[in-house]
């Protein structure tokens, strides 16, 4: 466990959450690989705090502050896909565009 | 936290699990385990964060992760056809391009990884981590503290008013377009 | 931060569960019997656990037409996991704890919040259509407690000034936290009732759904579920005896004794009002939860603060 | 060798395995025949899957829960430092969670916790 | 196998888990051999060893008991309790065991279930034959029987499809046909509900299966009223009887089986003396905020919608004096008033039957050889009695519009308040002619 594997391991959970958020269709999964990027981001995030800069508690606020953005981000994102669900009726974004037309 | 065989052996373990969990998030039919698998990532790295002397922040990350995970399922679970993947599916787009983009978005930023050279072992975690983050929530980020609450509250509201039907001003639905009807159709069939 | 050797701490929270199903098991029969104004006897209450366990260990388990089973099978264990973490938390003396880090009271927390993970996953899992209500409903259950169930805990930490259970009994020592805070124990106990899904509010179990999550469960599988809620209800009430009953504080007595008495009869009234009160709807649940008791549970966290400063 | 935290990694793998051992011991579950698999709902057999688009009717609910829930990561190291700070600890979290107490009124308001 | 033998030895002692199909003219009997201490009666076939079929099954409920007998988990055994009706024709494996007129039936039942668990009784094979319900295996592009994303039938059954709902969010919605066994319902209530999350949004009872003509009831003091002056003791004390056991079903729905028993004890062993300790129990009841808890404002009926039904105790609990009992001259000279409560939900309901179930002791107690009935028409414990006319029927027709919009578990509660009784139907109209000629 050293600073450069943590590291690499962030780095690849954040490849695979822009990956799910760019290949999946349904809105939800896309929120899941953003998700899966403030994941590898808290991780790395934590990783610096606890190798670079012990002691000085300005990086756990930070890891809370992505966490809360994190919440932020899931109550209006699943707030926003209710209501094009209700007013649209649609669930992944191919079928918005066949509506348009 | 000292270093010693058995941490890397479970550092290794935990950060296995985040990866390969996170993977299977998209390579599975049914949504909650989708949600699930994702909440098993955010444990491990939970983990690999007491480990890694943040005590504090790993635990909150684990159990804050629970509920958002749960409503997480839920919500998927009101919005995807077929939900659970009795029929399997395979809903994904560009999938080149984004498996490109992954990977690319992987190699910038480990290469700095490897070409920079980082200390190698872990300052020791501070005594009173927990308290130390209270005195700076109370002092200098006492500004980022009250701000999160106005974040909160307007997210709250904002919730409240974008996925509730009812509401001042009538119901959220009131002139939607009817295109459902052809969708309707295109299902059944 | 106190703790014992793995395979120790292993054994010790494995035989303290054992120890609290069984005796769950023998006084939710008899309370059952003397509710029900039938006959008590040593074979009905003392054996009669054992008995019904080896039953259900002989008895096929059976599978619904398309289950997810890996969900199915890690329900059960995953509820016995964060129960023994739980009871893991708990010190039962000065020294004599399993696990005692210093965010104990954050570790408890997130076990007690994966509760709803376990039952959800075990009334999804089938396929069944009562199983699934039973797995919906404890969400909106579970989303409601958690808030003031660790709001309530949380108060017991503000003396303490510390995460750590061990601190949070310390603290206690020259007032039990049942009388700095009057309102606190209610409300865990109301709250821990709902954690543990038991009696007035065993909602994804209830009778009015056949049996909820666990209407599929035959065999082993209906053994383990039971004996897991059991011993989630252990934890939560030792917890509660840690937490607001002093821990082991107490004259004449030695600690760990008194601990074990505090949870045993925290479990009793739990029990009782278990075959007492009758199942709350889950919608009323949910309001009272939000308007009621969550700006309680706050009341209780800034007016002891007050009398604390 | 880990801490307390290694511990309690221990005793929760350790129960987990114990439990999933148990499980083992069941009897081979595969059915005899189709019919005893059918899940129950009273005798008859189901018209169609349980597993579908559950509409969860809390679901306004659970997204404030979302936003509340995190005022807890916050509660956490105020309530370690709160005799430390004295007044100020108690003022400057009286005014976050009057603030966000603000939402669930709001929230009540708009029945958002009653049966969608 | 020495560890497995072991366990069986031990499980053989223990309290056998009973699914009971209470058919009809058991219901009673079923609910007195739940007292017994070494017989528990289980919510689904998934918990059961035995399967106890009592009393009379119209044939279009065999069916149903086959899938329910092809459920339990082995090691299984099923013991037939004809109770005077005949079982000829059930599809039950021909291993059963019986309970004859002479035998003890909880010793029956126990001593079955000790034969199963020590191997002398061989666990019961399936009934039905094995077949999917859709033809599924190796269809589609997987196997799994399904098509596309939502289509076919994966796994041998389809998958929900979308329906409208008053959220405005089109989900799936499940179309459930629940009973006729389940376990909250008297045997032979089937609900088919439309359920959109756990909401209702479409429900109604099936007719009753005992209505056919093919069931011969046995004689109770109602049915007898309507052809013949009956003793007014005798009638009352039926009558508190059976709003005893109402109460002691109600509490299982309510998830407080053990108080059940208390309540199901007193029902058995109820004289005209016990008016003061069905008071008391009326109290305490109400102490634990039992009616309150549950039933508050949860299915509700506007009198309007009542008025001319009698519907006894539930027209009574909506404010209506609508009683059979008050123009009788046996019930005037007893000082016969009928008990009225306002709200007219279920909470009033558990106010209304268990006042009345005192009010009916008292009377029984206070009749000196008064009669009454013969007249064609008797007041029921679940209201107006007549030929072919039963408060089963009449009930129906409010339930579409009762349940709509229900929580399931406001739904369970609703329909226990209402004390639907399937059985009723068959009695009344298994005797016209006898009522006619009366």
């Amino acid at each position: 466990m050293s600073l450069e594997t943590i590291l690499l391991v962030a780095a690849a959970l954040f490849g695979i959450g822009v990956y799910g958020a760019l290949s999946q269709q349904s809105f939800v999964m896309l929120m899941m690989g953003l998700e899966l990027m403030i994941n590898g981001g808290i991780l790395a995030l934590v990783a610096f705090w606890a190798f670079t800069a012990g002691g000085n508690p300005q990086g756990q606020m930070l890891a809370i502050v992505f966490m809360t953005v994190m919440a932020v981000e899931m109550a209006l994102g699943f707030a926003l896909i209710t209501n094009v669900y209700r007013v649209r009726r649609a669930d992944i974004t191919e079928k918005l565009r066949r509506l348009k037309g | 936290m000292s270093g010693g065989l058995l941490v890397d052996v479970i550092f290794w373990l935990f950060a296995a699990g985040a990866l390969v969990t996170g993977y299977r998030v998209f390579r599975t039919d049914s949504m909650v385990r989708a949600a699930f698998y994702l909440l098993a990532s955010f444990a491990a790295v939970g983990g690999i964060l007491v480990l890694l002397g943040a005590e504090f922040v790993g635990m909150v990350l684990i159990l804050m992760m629970a509920g958002e995970m749960l409503i997480m399922a839920i919500v998927m679970v009101m919005y995807m056809m077929n939900p659970a993947g009795l029929n399997p599916m395979w809903m994904v787009h560009q999938h080149r391009v984004a498996v490109a983009a992954g990977v690319l978005a992987f190699a910038v930023l480990a290469a700095p990884v490897l070409l920079v050279d980082f200390p190698d072992r872990p300052n020791p975690a501070p005594e009173e981590a927990t308290a130390q983050l209270g005195e700076e929530l109370l002092g200098d980020s006492m500004l980022v503290f009250q701000t999160a609450g106005v974040g909160l509250l307007s997210t709250m509201i904002g919730v409240v008013v974008l996925a509730s039907r009812r509401g001042r001003y009538g119901e959220a639905d009131e002139g939607s377009s009817e295109p459902s009807l052809e969708l309707q159709d295109a299902e059944s069939r | 931060m106190d703790y014992a050797s793995p395979p120790i701490a292993l054994i010790a929270v494995g035989l303290a569960m054992a120890a609290g199903v069984y005796l769950i098991a023998v006084l939710d029969r008899s309370i059952a019997v003397l509710v029900g104004a039938g006959r008590w006897t040593w074979r009905g209450a003392i054996v009669g656990p054992i008995r019904s366990a080896a039953l259900l260990l002989v008895q096929r388990r059976r599978t619904t037409e398309r289950p997810d089973s890996p969900g199915w099978t890690l329900a059960p264990a995953l509820l016995t996991g964060l129960a023994a973490v739980a009871l893991a938390m708990v010190p039962i003396g000065p020294d004599m704890a399993a696990a005692d880090p210093s965010t104990g009271f954050v570790v408890f927390s997130a076990a007690i919040v994966f509760v709803m993970i376990a039952v959800f996953l075990h009334g999804w899992s089938p396929n069944s259509a009562l199983a699934m209500h039973g797995a919906y409903r404890f969400g909106a259950q579970a989303l409601s407690f958690q808030i003031p169930f660790l709001l309530a805990m949380l108060a017991t930490a503000l003396p303490a000034e510390s995460l750590s259970i061990v601190d949070i009994v310390d603290a206690q020592e020259p007032l039990w936290n049942v009388v700095r805070q009057p309102l606190g124990l209610p409300l865990y106990l109301v709250v821990g009732v709902a954690v543990s899904f038991w009696g007035p509010l065993n909602l994804p179990d209830a009778s009015d759904l056949a049996g909820g999550t666990s209407v599929e469960d035959s065999g082993v599988a209906r053994l383990l579920w039971k004996s897991a809620r059991a011993a989630m209800l252990v934890a939560v009430a030792a917890m509660g005896a840690a937490g607001f009953l002093g821990g082991w504080w107490g004259p004449w007595l030695p600690g760990p004794v008194w601990m074990v008495i505090k949870a045993v009869a925290l479990l009793t009234l739990l029990l009782v009002a278990g075959h007492l009160l009758p199942r709350v709807r889950i919608q009323r649940f949910v309001v009272i939860a939000w308007v009621i008791l969550i700006p309680l549970a706050l009341v209780n966290i800034f007016v002891s603060g007050a009398l604390l400063l | 060798m880990l801490g307390p935290m290694g511990v309690t990694l221990a005793v929760f793998v350790g129960s987990l395995v114990v439990v999933l051992g148990l499980w083992m011991t069941g009897r081979d579950p595969r059915p005899r025949s189709a019919p005893e698999s059918v899940p129950f709902i009273g005798g008859r057999p189901p018209a169609v899957h349980a597993w579908s688009r559950y509409h969860a009717r809390y679901h306004v609910m659970a997204l404030v829960f979302l936003a509340f829930d995190m005022e807890m990561v916050y509660m956490y190291p105020w309530a370690v430092v709160f005799v430390r700070e004295g007044p100020i600890a108690m003022v400057e979290m009286g005014m976050f969670i009057t603030i966000l107490l603000l939402g669930i009124l709001y929230a009540w308001r708009e029945q958002v916790f009653e049966w969608a | 196998m020495g560890v497995r033998d072991a366990l069986a030895h031990l499980a053989g002692g223990a309290v056998a888990p009973v699914f009971a199909v209470a058919g009809g003219g058991a219901r009673e009997a079923v609910a007195e051999l739940a007292l017994s201490p070494s017989v528990e009666l289980v919510d689904s076939p998934a918990a059961a060893s035995v399967l106890l079929v009592a009393g009379f099954l119209p044939s279009d409920l065999h069916t149903p008991l086959a899938a329910l007998h092809d459920a339990m988990p082995d090691p299984r055994c099923t013991v037939s309790w004809p109770l005077g009706s005949d079982h000829g024709s059930m599809p039950l494996s021909s291993s059963r065991l019986r309970i004859g007129p002479d035998d003890e039936p909880v010793q029956a039942v126990t001593r079955a279930y000790r034969a199963l668990l020590s191997g002398v009784v061989a666990t019961e094979p399936p009934i039905q034959p094995d077949v999917d319900p859709n033809p599924w295996r190796g269809v589609g592009p997987y196997g799994q029987g399904g098509r596309g994303m939502t289509g076919g039938t994966p796994y041998g059954r389809p998958m929900a499809e979308l329906g409208p709902d008053r959220d405005g969010l089109r989900l799936d919605v499940l179309p459930l046909s629940i009973g006729p066994f389940f376990p909250r319902f008297p045997a032979g209530l089937i609900l088919d509900v439309v359920m959109a999350g756990d909401l209702v949004i479409e429900g109604r009872v099936a007719d009753s299966p005992f209505g056919g003509g093919e069931w011969r009831p046995p004689v109770g003091p109602f049915v007898r009223a309507l052809s013949e002056p009956v003793p007014v003791a005798e009638i009352e004390l039926a009558r508190a009887r059976q709003h005893l056991r109402w109460a002691s079903d109600a509490l299982i729905t309510q998830g407080l089986p053990a108080f059940a028993m208390r309540v199901r004890r007193l029902a058995v062993t109820l004289t005209p003396g016990h008016a003061s300790s069905v008071r008391a129990l009326s109290r305490r009841l109400r102490l634990l905020r039992v009616p309150q808890w549950s039933g508050a404002g949860v299915g509700r009926i506007a009198p309007e919608l009542l008025t001319g039904l009698a519907l006894g105790p539930v027209s009574r609990a909506a404010g209506l004096g609508e009683d059979a009992r008050a123009a009788d001259p046996a019930y005037a000279e007893l000082g016969f008033e009928p008990i009225v409560a306002r709200d007219g939900d279920a909470a009033a309901r558990w106010d209304v039957r268990l006042a009345e179930a005192a009010q009916s002791l008292e009377l029984a107690a206070r009749a000196r050889g008064q009669r009454t009935g013969g007249v064609g028409i008797v007041e029921g414990p679940r209201g107006r009695l007549g030929p072919d006319d039963s408060p089963f029927q009449r009930l129906q027709s409010l339930l579409p519009d009762l349940l709509a919009g229900l929580e399931w578990g406001d739904a369970v509660t609703a329909l226990a308040s209402l004390d639907l009784d399937p059985e009723e139907a068959g009695t009344v109209a298994a005797r016209p002619s006898r009522a006619e000629a009366a």
